[in-house]
């Protein structure tokens, strides 16, 4: 049952050294603000797991938590590599970092089976594609009518996933909206969940029946941090800071760079000054209006 | 009219292959760029779909990622991700998968996991993304990239995604029943497969371009269609529109940079 | 791509002697004017697919129509149960009627997997139920990870579709909206898809960007036929008519009775009479107000 | 207080098995009305979820059917049915599934398929709708039914939904790792199934219920508990909650019939 947390109490409450991971968010609603705050909480031998790792997880990869990486895109969206998972990956640096790598459509299926209490995904997919012969996780599967061959990954299952979203109710039910990407199977997939929001709001009465919530006994807690998806954005609240991820690709290809930035923006900084970063985008934030 | 760049004749060349009733999975980029000319120009009830979740969207400026707002903002629906991949792409509901890459072949395979060995790669590229499935699940898939011979190779590295393999039937052999790879747009030439080899062809040259130019900077030796055409130049109506849409674009990200910056200057 | 028609027509461009046909609709939003029009053509020999067939189904059986039924559960829902389906599985009246019975969950899998373009659907489920035993079409298939033998359905694909909505725009993309059942489901796994609406909107500007809606792309024909619910509802427009429900059980129970009704309120009439038959339902349509 | 019928007993003491922090998957009938009497009693917080995909809801009349409108707009969110059933009940979100039962067998076993032989039935049933999934996948399984010698039968003549099959072990020889039915409220009675053998019952006797009426309406021999209970009387609070709402329905069902004639006759 969703408990409203300072997002440091929800942090250190739900997440542990050696856990599985997943801080999604599919381009938009990433939560940052999470990520920082499980950085500066010093965690260690993580696995992450996420469609598409980008600035947060090059953030804890360089910064050392990361033991292992499950992913389907490691990129800067938009914008090139991940100079941080790069250095990992290739020299070992800050540690060496096992990676478990999927296409979208498996970790797409994955989560849905994680959600769907399945054991594994059944897909058609990789065909004549070389991650199934590097990736053990990838085993065919057939189809007792047909006969034809499919393919089969694990469900993922994390211990906690953080997600960000526009708000909740005073019940702590949770509202995610526009592109919802794989929030909402993330959560059910996961045995905790912490949700980071843009705002409380009285109830979502009025609002249209077939919107993606999520039940408040679905979440175990809910911190309130505006902002906290900076450098992504929440629909119809702030726009995205396309500015930061270009600047990204300089900060994360030195190693001393990187470590002054993260000095300087996370481990002094605080949840509270995630509003101040957006406050510039908000008048980008999407024209269509959100209920 | 005179006076368009390689770059701007391999986006409007790519956007004529799109047609009004194509329902198109985007990639970003060279692809994202061109699909959008074409719903600007010649195909306007084109549906462009974004591997994010969003269904017939129609950018004013071109996205920098795959789920920008604006993508949002402008489509008939947005979906969750696992739908978008199980009934849209998987569904059979995909017309052209509209991909760049990173390395090529002549028969359309495409890598952009790693240059070197996948185990202790030399560079560590971003992976697949949704490239492995669209490339089999999309009736047809066209490519875009500007030439070059470390983006074209004899051999790829890593296959991200199929094409059309060691070419043939190899598809068929794999029970893989879509078309693949059936158009490579270049900043130079635009390719087709050769019907029974399969093996991408020059069709047809931009103005300007030359046979030494296309084969320079390409890693294979390249085959030329005996009945070679020249690429009609781009139209006014393209270039504008293709340099409007860039225009727009620079100015809404240069704006959104100002405003981001104040912010946190402000804050 | 969605051709807007009178009803006759989208159903006979639409529907064939022979064919697999699901007109879906989860008690709510059931496409009765579709299936009416369908009795009033005659076809023959159909295979109906459907998780609940209700009263339009009993009617289509009982006329005849019906060499198969698909289906999770038969019954009047709320009331009890299918006098004509009965009569044609118990007494083989007025013909025949194979059947293929599965749980909703199996159906539902099915119908998604139909969707996601699988062959089949890959679920938990029948776990000690006896379907598994005398329903061939449900096959045990093993997680090649964990080793959990899980059950396997055939992809339920259509031949043509019919669905009843609240709203298509212009330019034929189509909202449903309130209890969505299987109808998005049930239209993508379809060859062909037939829509009948309450009403045509300009466009669905200002509405929410997660509604469900199915574009224009994925739609053979959308016919404007108000009330074409009724006895069921439609969300926002009217309520559901309980007390036809509740007749329909004595008019059902009786083969004579059943003819004469059939003869008076569907073979004599039309879709235009649809909409008299829910004007005095319109003041209890859902308080809940959708955009 | 004084004057209840049987079927208020049986409503209201298995409303009172349900706690505020249940999620429960609400089959039609007495388990919709004993649902809703806990929710507006003692356990006000209850979600209740209804196949049709209403997850959360808060009915002011008791629905006729699992899909009325009141379900959705009382809702905390509506799903797909392929969600419901993938997520919130195989998902193992659901603690208590609530069923009723046309046939049943002292181990919990449940029919609603066919009586007779499954392929030339003596009466066709509707069928197992959700039941078979829910009674395997919902942490418990709470059954509900008025009793007779026709519905609680020694052996029945389908296995529609699993209970405790044979008795025992049965559940986790099949690798069913859920409880099953811990519970059945009759008209007569409170009935647990033996920690052993897995068969039900009789833990408490509702007031006025004796062993005599409760074994003459069953069609197995019974066992009582030796610890056996009297099942408190309605409370006044309870016995109003439960004829409010049904005075609600009732309302509600003839105003709607009305509005229906009134309707069709102006047509």
């Amino acid at each position: 049952m969703a408990k409203f947390l300072p997002l440091a109490h929800a942090v250190a409450e739900n997440l542990r050294d050696g856990d599985k991971v997943a801080f999604e968010g599919f381009t938009h609603l990433i939560p940052t603000a999470a990520a920082h705050e499980a950085i500066r909480q010093g965690f260690r031998n993580l696995t992450l797991i996420r469609m598409t790792p980008d600035l947060i997880y090059d953030q804890m990869v360089g910064m050392g938590m990361a033991k292992k990486l499950v992913f389907s895109y490691a990129g800067n969206p938009g914008v090139g590599l991940l100079r941080r998972v790069r250095d990992a990956v290739e020299n070992g640096f800050p540690n060496a970092l096992e990676i478990e790598e999927h296409s979208h459509a498996a970790m797409a299926n994955a989560y849905e089976a994680g959600a769907a209490g399945l054991p594994c995904a059944v897909f058609r997919g990789y065909r004549g594609a070389e991650l199934a012969k590097v990736n053990p996780n990838i085993k065919p599967i057939t189809c007792p009518f047909t006969g034809e061959q499919l393919a089969a990954v694990p469900a993922v299952r994390p211990d906690v996933t953080f997600i960000h979203a526009q708000k909740a109710n005073r019940r702590g039910d949770v509202l995610v909206e526009g592109i919802i990407g794989i929030q909402k199977e993330a959560v059910l997939a996961a045995k905790r969940a912490v949700v980071t929001v843009e705002e409380v709001v009285e109830d979502f009465d009025g609002l249209h029946p077939n919107l993606t919530i999520l039940p408040r006994w679905t979440i175990s807690a809910i911190s309130i941090v505006p902002g906290g998806s900076h450098p992504s954005y929440a629909h119809g609240c702030y726009a995205r800071d396309n500015a930061a991820y270009l600047e990204w690709d300089e900060i994360g290809a030195d190693r001393d760079r990187f470590r002054a930035w993260m000095e300087e923006n996370v481990m002094r900084a605080k949840p509270e000054d995630f509003a101040a970063r957006v406050e510039g985008l908000r008048a980008g934030a999407s024209l269509r209006s959100v209920a | 009219m005179t006076g368009f760049t390689p770059n701007e004749m391999m986006t409007i060349a790519a956007s004529r292959a799109l047609k009004n009733d194509d329902v198109c999975f985007v990639g970003i980029g060279a692809p994202s760029a061109a699909c959008n000319v074409a719903r600007l120009t010649h195909a306007p009830d084109i549906t462009l779909i974004y591997e994010s979740g969003t269904i017939g969207t129609a950018p004013d400026v071109l996205p920098l990622s795959i789920g920008d707002g604006e993508l949002c903002d402008t489509a008939v629906t947005t979906v969750s991700v696992p739908e978008m991949f199980r009934y849209w792409l998987q569904g059979g509901r995909i017309s052209i998968g509209f991909l760049g890459a990173a390395q090529l072949d002549k028969f359309g395979n495409i890598n952009t996991t790693v240059i070197g060995d996948y185990a202790h790669p030399k560079t560590r590229l971003p992976g697949g993304g949704g490239a492995p499935e669209i490339a089999t699940s999309s009736r047809e898939i066209y490519i875009t990239m500007a030439q070059s011979k470390r983006g074209m190779v004899e051999k790829i590295d890593f296959y991200t995604s199929f094409g059309h393999g060691e070419g043939g039937d190899h598809r068929k052999r794999l029970g893989i029943d879509t078309a693949g790879p059936t158009l490579l747009v270049t900043d130079l030439a635009i390719w087709k497969p050769d019907p029974e080899t399969k093996e991408f062809t020059v069709v047809s040259l931009h103005p300007g371009a030359t046979r030494e130019m296309v084969q320079e900077t390409c890693g294979w030796a390249v085959k030329f269609s005996p009945a070679l055409e020249e690429t009609p130049a781009p139209s006014e109506l393209e270039l504008a529109t293709l340099r409007d849409l860039k225009a727009r674009t620079d100015a809404a990200h240069k704006r959104d940079a100002a405003a981001a910056k104040r912010g946190s200057k402000d804050g």
